[in-house]
């Protein structure tokens, strides 16, 4: 290259130079330009114009006027053309300047290369490396100084507290905000139709979501979250009713067909799985030894296992149980936070979701000869326990979190196996349960008798059905009654051609449908008591009836699950062995059905 | 010397650059929320508010799950039909019985012995007053779905939205002729019925109209399918019909004059027998935004009751004085 | 039909399909929608490619041929490929934070192309020096067209304006890590260049540090670039690295001022005024420093969370509905809300959810606070530290981590091989 | 003395190598890992099979971003926040989805009377939006895209009155395909996503049709 030849050409040097000062100017005089024009066009938006838009009011107020017409139409166009022009000026200047700079560095690298630029050595002494060394420390030191204090100053002067600020606004949960999300939901483009999750409960205030503003939401889940798991014996409300979708209607154990998985359970129960998310909740004792089971719904891997032991209070003696009962007959429940289990032996814990024990307590022996078995259930923060046995039955609610009792109703009623059922009426959430001689109606969080109703009596085994204000109460040599719940309940009709003295019923808007322990499956008209249809099995059934996706599901004492239309007429929809005995009530998520034989857990898939 | 001058403006240029890299990422300013290219829906749905005519009177929640179709009957009991059921309210609102059936009832109708017709999806049942079934017609086609229903003395009238016709039938379900298909000759243009909005009504001499709602206009038919008369024109504005295809629903007062409700801008309106834009009944803002399917009923004494499957209710509007 | 009776079953069907598409009479058919997919996937790695290959050619160029001359073509290429061909947007600066997101976030997925763009510099600087920045990145390209005027700096501005590298990575990984923004990209100066298209403000920024390049040459490269953070410590280990006389130095100082990003470290063999053990005494001193420094710079890192914190729009949302509640909790209706609001409303999200969310984020920085803080309480350490190492050396040689590898001192040389 | 720097820099190199080694290792593997979804990418499990884009991504390992019709609310920061002017986000029409109103609520300003295609009833701002008569009521509505400026005032009016057929959607052939979206960054409904590069369009339709895809030259980048 020529400047290795040395002998720079002057003349074109020079040129180059003037070149490069002309472009460099010219430059300088687009950017101004450039910069202008984008502030007018940023100012004035020719596209509405005030002008234009009265013109175009004016229009509509007399559609008729045709010079008004022509006027907005020229103003129009002439808008669209100053706005165009606006953009190719600044399309164009901005090409121009590129090459003008183009062409300006081009030149001055020209001249980079052409001339040598003979080294200004030899001059004074080199740079004092060691003072410069200790400079540069200094100067480190000091930056890094001055960069801390100034931090420090700012992190100082930012407002600091919006961690606890989210916080606290987590806790007071009430949707202020979403509260009249209804409006202007649905302008939002296609797809976009679903009503949300917050809004909906807003539209239809129901009890749950109205009160919730009272209560804080923070420690527990909303109802509507409740039904989205299955969080308790027969589901949520413990009714027998899953608003889970996609359930499989068919399987076979033997074969193994839509079993997705099984695991064995190391301890024996006859509590009924409950599900929270993904996470399937067990227990299972013996004699001696108490367990609670954590299992994987996908995998069915048991996630932990929790003795439940060292419990102050706990009796050393062994509770006399009935074989068919067992030391484990009470389902679990849980709140998504903490996970609580009750024993035979009156033991009652609750564990964190990694099974670690948050509180115990010994409930006392309970009297009562077959075993406890009436299952836990949950209303927002507080465990309610229906503890009905010989010496002061009673129902009580304990504080989920520590476990002090908030409230305790003594019950003047005889031993009781039922379990307590939640049913948000469309006014209020009723707790009831039923043991001889009543069937009785709480406030969940109070715990204060809202009423009772004398028409049961025996050992009573079943759990009610409810469905649209009516509950129904049923037990073997008793009689079957539909009660109309609210202020005034009264019995809207009874019978006691079939009864039951294990399984519950379910009852839909329409039908109740009631199971006899010897198997036979009877349909009634759930507001008439008009009896529809009524099917044998031919072996007998401990084992409540689900209701999912308007099929009960009915598994009798071998696991063999008959699935029935629930419907008018009655239509089987299929009929599936587990290949396995249960006493236990089937669980459900979206998809899956979970079944608990006397020895294993199954999950069952599409 | 010079250099210290270059030094310097480079570096307070770099400084520059950084500081504006600072700023504007950690300046807590909220995004910029003008929009030049707004569409102020708001606007549209303001109305003047010397044109509401009517004043909401009472509000009746039914309890059913889905409410589709209102209808009054003898003594202006209020009939409201949806999905499995059927409720019964007297003038004042209170409850005055139900009855379940199956299926989803998309329009209902009264005849002069307090029958009930209801109209579920293809096919059309009638029961007593008590609910006791006494009739199911069969189905029209599987395409069908029955929008509306109409009882004269003697006709039983039916908007297909399926088909996109009207058929007129005997009581016993027997179609006699179908009406306002498109025919040329007679100059019939046909219904344009992009919605499954698809509403009739009989005037007081029993004349039958029907909303042809891709025109926006309201037609008048005689039974044997002549046209005799159309009004109607497409407009956001307050005196026409919105949107794609509207009026949704209709109902005719004892004067003769029309109740229209739109979707779209959610309105209910009177226009006089001609055509003309009388007043407002209801405004957009008495609705939740998107709205569809208010249908309407008028009772005798000229109260009009409004069916929100929105919010759930029957809103009952009556003239202000 | 069928699905036009179905939306009248449900209302929220019904909003879904409003109405069906109408039977034409006429001989009309429907023109079917045209959405432009993207350009080949295999492109990308053409891209790499040409990566690969100037990265060769440029480390010939600078070590074996140790030509300015060529390596400023190259530099030309780059720009045209790299720069005004594809944008600027294939860029090893921004695979930083692409690389921090992935291995934070493992949803995001990172495109191979992406990763090889990460390490490949990387891994030619830690053999051969920062030829990478001498002629393949675009940007280092661009703004040596414009070093018109370069002055030195002098060695206290060069080392104090030396941290800010430091800061801009920090950041930039904290921000990408927790999935807040790629700042980098942000404020990536010279891409709306490339692109003849940006914003207004975008054109001003990079006139800006091109005008202040004409002075202080390749502003951002030494003064900002993150990457060359990472370019600078890998180059310090390079195995073979460009020397500024192929043979023996004659101590001729031809090159003492040639090099116009101050990159040329002079010949060292007078002995530091201070005494080694005082030295020693110092080092000690550091070492036992580092942690506290490390300590003190975390805790203020940590303390800035909500700084930080604010940059992301999920807690800046959070904020906003906090105030917007808190307002209707006064009972004072707001005028109308903003589209944040709107959409928040629109997205039947409650308020915990999007508070939580905003929690966990917030959280999420106060971590990264701490490290962010410590990593420049470290540097600042390190550096400081670096300047207290004995040395000693006879020749006139480049500086290995600030070398740009430009090979303009080369032709100063005159000992020639 | 200069052996042992030596020596400590080849170790330092190894080491850094090592590094660098294994980052890249833990980045090609690491999205790939089954882990990296927790179930296993067995969508029919998973809640949010439809939002969530990662599998196809995996298989394509290019992602380039859209934005989600159903989330947006039309704010009108596309036209103004896009890199690109005019933006690369434009109008798109989903014929299938469309009913050929006369009245289209997108393309007639409200209160608009005289359905004509007058510039004073125009509500598209760069008139980008065009009206076809095709058969008495019909008629067609296309999209001028070197028009479009993506502000979306057309698709609010069509969804509030119409099917909404008119939908925004990122153009690719325009996207620069940023690393960093500009108009993600500012969307208010967190509409934009990175989706899988071999279904770039997220465009609503009632799968009808789905739409004609046309190769072009774009970029997919880092």
């Amino acid at each position: 290259m020529n400047m290795k030849t040395g002998k720079p050409q002057f003349n074109t040097i020079r040129l180059l130079e003037n070149i490069s000062i002309g472009s460099a100017v010219f430059a300088v005089v687009l950017c101004v330009l450039i910069i202008v024009n984008y502030i007018q066009v940023k100012r004035a938006d020719p596209l509405n114009t005030p002008a234009m838009s009265a013109l175009v009011e004016k229009l509509q107020n007399d559609p008729g006027n045709e010079q008004i017409r022509q006027e907005v139409r020229t103003l129009d166009l002439l808008a669209r053309k100053a706005f165009f022009t606006a953009q190719w000026q600044v399309r164009t200047g901005g090409y121009l300047l590129f090459i003008s700079i183009l062409l300006l560095v081009s030149c001055v690298k020209a001249i980079e290369l052409m001339q040598v630029k003979l080294p200004d050595a030899p001059y004074g002494k080199p740079a004092l490396f060691w003072e410069n060394r200790i400079l540069k420390r200094r100067w480190l030191v000091y930056s890094g100084a001055g960069l801390f204090v100034l931090t420090l100053l700012l992190a100082w002067l930012t407002h600091n507290d919006m961690g606890k600020d989210l916080e606290t606004a987590g806790n007071r949960e009430p949707q202020s905000v979403n509260r009249d999300a209804g409006s202007g939901i649905r302008d939002q483009g296609p797809g976009n139709q679903k009503p949300a999750a917050g809004n909906s409960d807003s539209v239809k205030a129901s009890p749950d979501s109205s009160s919730n503003i009272l209560h804080p939401a923070s420690d527990y889940p909303s109802w509507q979250e409740v039904k989205l798991n299955f969080p308790s014996f027969r589901g949520p409300g413990g009714i027998g009713i899953t608003e889970r979708t996609n359930i499989p209607t068919s399987w076979d154990g033997k074969s193994g067909k839509n079993i997705k998985w099984k695991t064995a359970i190391p301890l024996p129960g006859n509590n009924s799985p409950v599900i929270w998310n993904d996470r399937i909740y067990l227990s299972g004792a013996s004699e001696s030894k108490r367990e609670v089971y954590c299992i994987d719904a996908l995998s069915g891997k048991i996630l932990w296992t929790s003795t439940v032991d060292k419990i102050q209070g706990s009796p050393s003696q062994v509770p006399g149980v009935s074989k068919e009962t067992g030391f484990a007959a009470p389902s679990l429940t849980t709140e998504g936070i903490r996970v609580y289990a009750i024993f035979a032996n009156g033991d009652l814990i609750a564990l964190d979701m990694d099974g670690k024990k948050v509180w115990a307590k010994n409930l006392g022996m309970p009297a009562n000869h077959y075993g406890h078995s009436s299952s836990l259930i949950m209303y927002r923060n507080i465990l309610i326990i229906q503890y009905d046995q010989r010496s002061g039955p009673a129902v009580m609610g304990l504080s989920g979190k520590t476990g002090e009792q908030v409230w305790k109703t003594s019950r003047n009623v005889k031993i009781s196996w039922a379990s307590p059922a939640l049913v948000n009426t469309g006014k209020r959430m009723e707790l009831l349960l039923s043991a001889e001689p009543c069937v009785a109606c709480y406030d969940p969080l109070t715990g204060k008798e809202l009423w009772k109703l004398d028409c049961i009596s025996g050992e009573v085994g079943p759990s009610l059905a409810y469905a649209k204000g009516i509950v129904f109460s049923v037990n073997e040599y008793s009689n079957l009654s539909a009660i109309s719940t609210g202020e005034t309940p009264k019995v809207l009709w009874e019978n006691n051609e079939y009864l039951s003295d294990v399984p519950s019923p379910v009852a839909t808007d329409k039908y109740l449908f009631l199971l006899t322990s010897y198997g036979t499956a009877v349909c009634y008209d759930a507001a008439a008591g008009t009896k529809y249809w009524e099917h044998d099995f031919g072996n007998p059934v401990y084992s409540s009836p689900m209701l999912a996706e308007g099929r009960v599901y009915i598994m009798d004492k071998k696991g063999v699950m008959y699935i029935i239309k629930a419907g008018k007429e009655f239509s089987m929809l299929g009929q599936c062995p587990l290949g396995e005995g249960s006493f236990c009530t089937p669980a459900f998520t979206n998809g899956h059905i979970f079944l608990r034989g006397d020895k294993n857990l199954y999950c069952i898939g599409k | 010397m010079k250099q210290k001058i270059f030094i310097v403006a480079g570096l307070v240029l770099l400084m520059i650059v950084i500081v504006i890299m600072l700023l504007d990422l950690f300046s807590a300013k909220k995004a910029d929320q003008s929009n030049p290219y707004d569409y102020k829906m708001g606007e549209i749905r303001k109305t003047d508010s010397t044109h509401i005519a009517y004043a909401e009177l009472i509000t009746i929640k039914p309890s059913l799950e889905e409410i589709h179709a209102v209808a009054c009957g003898a003594g202006d009991r209020i009939y409201v039909a949806g999905k499995n059921g059927l409720e019964i309210f007297t003038p004042e609102g209170k409850s005055d019985g139900n009855f379940g059936f199956e299926g989803i009832a998309s329009c209902i109708a009264l005849d002069k012995k307090g029958n009930i017709f209801i109209g579920l999806q293809d096919h059309v049942e009638i029961f007593d007053q008590l609910g006791k079934p006494l009739r199911k017609w069969k189905s029209f086609s599987s395409e069908s779905l029955l929008t509306s229903i109409a009882v004269s003395d003697s006709y039983i009238f039916l908007a297909d939205f399926g088909k996109k016709t009207v058929y007129r039938c005997m009581p016993d379900g027997r179609l006699i002729n179908r009406i306002g298909e498109k025919d040329p000759e007679k100059n019939i243009p046909g219904f344009i019925i992009p919605s499954p909005y698809f509403d009739l009504a009989l005037g007081k001499k029993g004349e039958l109209w029907v909303a042809n709602t891709g025109r926006h206009s309201l037609e008048q038919f005689s039974n044997d399918g002549t046209l005799n008369s159309a009004w109607g024109e497409a407009s956001m504005a307050i005196d026409g019909f919105c949107g794609c295809c509207n009026p949704s629903h209709f109902a005719i007062l004892s004067n003769g004059s029309f109740v229209t409700s739109e979707k779209g801008i959610e309105r209910v309106k009177i226009y006089s027998p001609k055509g003309e834009f009388l007043c407002i009944v209801a405004p957009p803002s008495a609705f939740i935004e998107g709205t569809r399917g208010l249908d309407l009923a008028v009772d005798s004494k000229d109260r009009i009751i409004v069916l929100d499957p929105e919010k759930k209710q029957l809103r009952v509007f009556v003239k202000k004085n | 039909m069928l699905t036009a009776s179905a939306t009248l079953l449900s209302t929220m069907a019904m909003a879904i399909q409003r109405f069906p598409k109408p039977e034409f009479e006429s001989a009309y058919t429907q023109p079917q929608t045209q959405i432009p997919l993207p350009r080949g996937e295999f492109l990308a790695y053409l891209d790499v490619f040409v990566l690969f290959a100037s990265l060769c050619l440029i480390t010939w160029l600078v070590l074996k041929k140790r030509s300015r001359f060529w390596v400023f073509f190259m530099s030309l290429f780059s720009l045209a490929y790299f720069g005004f061909y594809r944008e600027g947007c294939i860029c090893s600066i921004g695979a930083i934070q692409n690389v921090s997101l992935a291995l934070f976030d493992h949803s995001f997925v990172i495109p191979l192309s992406v990763i090889a763009f990460f390490l490949l510099p990387l891994v030619f600087t830690l053999f051969y020096g920062r030829t990478f920045c001498a002629g393949v990145c675009p940007f280092g390209a661009f703004q040596d067209l414009f070093a018109f005027k370069p002055q030195a700096l002098g060695s206290r501005l060069n080392t104090v304006l030396g941290i800010i590298p430091y800061l801009y990575l920090g950041l930039a990984v904290l921000f990408a890590a927790t999935g807040t923004d790629f700042i980098i990209c942000r404020y990536d100066p010279f891409v709306g260049i490339f692109r003849f298209n940006a914003s207004f403000g975008m054109f001003l920024f990079a006139g800006i540090l091109l005008l202040s390049g004409v002075f202080i040459a390749r502003p951002y490269c030494r003064f900002l670039c993150p990457y060359g953070v990472l370019l600078n410590w890998t180059s310090r280990f390079s195995r073979k690295h460009l020397s500024i006389t192929p043979k023996e130095c004659i101590q001729c100082r031809l090159c003492e001022h040639s090099c116009p990003y101050d990159a040329i470290d002079v010949p060292v063999t007078t002995k530091s005024p201070e005494t080694r053990p005082a030295m020693v005494k110092k080092m000690m001193m550091l070492t036992i420093l580092v942690p506290f420094l490390v300590l003190i710079f975390g805790y203020t890192g940590s303390r800035l969370q909500e700084t930080f914190a604010g940059v992301d729009s999920r807690v800046k949302l959070a904020k906003e509905v906090l105030a917007l509640s808190k307002m209707q909790d006064a009972g004072n209706k707001m005028q109308d809300d903003s589209y944040e609001i709107k959409a928040f409303k629109a997205s039947g999200k409650t308020e915990s959810q999007v508070y939580s969310e905003a929690s966990a984020v917030l959280k999420k920085f106060y971590v990264g606070g701490w490290l962010f803080g410590g990593f420049i309480g470290l540097a600042i350490a390190l550096m400081t530290g670096g300047r207290m190492l004995p040395v000693y050396r006879t020749d006139y040689v480049t500086n290995k981590g600030r070398c740009f590898s430009c090979a303009r001192c080369t032709d100063y040389c005159p000992v020639k091989s | 003395m200069p052996n042992r720097r030596e020596f400590l820099n080849t170790l330092m190199r190894g080491g850094i190598l090592a590094a660098l080694g294994m980052l890249s290792g833990a980045l090609v593997f690491r999205s790939r890992d089954k882990n990296s979804c927790s179930y296993g990418f067995d969508c029919s499990r998973c809640s949010k099979s439809e939002s969530c884009s990662l599998p196809a991504a995996i298989e394509a390992r290019q992602t380039v971003w859209q934005l989600d019709p159903a989330k947006c609310i039309q704010c009108g920061r596309c036209a103004t926040n896009c890199v690109m002017s005019p933006s690369a986000v434009k109008c798109t029409h989903a014929f299938a989805m469309c009913g050929y109103c006369d009245l289209c609520g997108g393309y007639f300003k409200p209160g608009t009377k005289a359905l004509d295609t007058a510039a004073e009833h125009m509500l598209c701002p760069t008139n980008a939006l065009r009206r076809k008569f095709i058969e008495d009521p019909f008629f067609e509505y296309t999209i001028a895209e070197e028009l479009c400026i993506g502000c979306g005032k057309c698709v609010k009016g069509c969804s509030a009155f119409g099917n909404g057929s008119l939908q925004l959607q990122v153009h690719h052939d325009r996207c620069k395909n940023c690393n960093e979206c500009s108009i993600a960054r500012n969307c208010p409904s967190q509409a934009f996503s990175r989706v899988p590069a071999n279904k770039p369009s997220l465009l609503k339709t009632f799968g009808n049709e789905s739409p004609a895809k046309v190769p072009q030259k774009g970029g997919v980048n880092a």
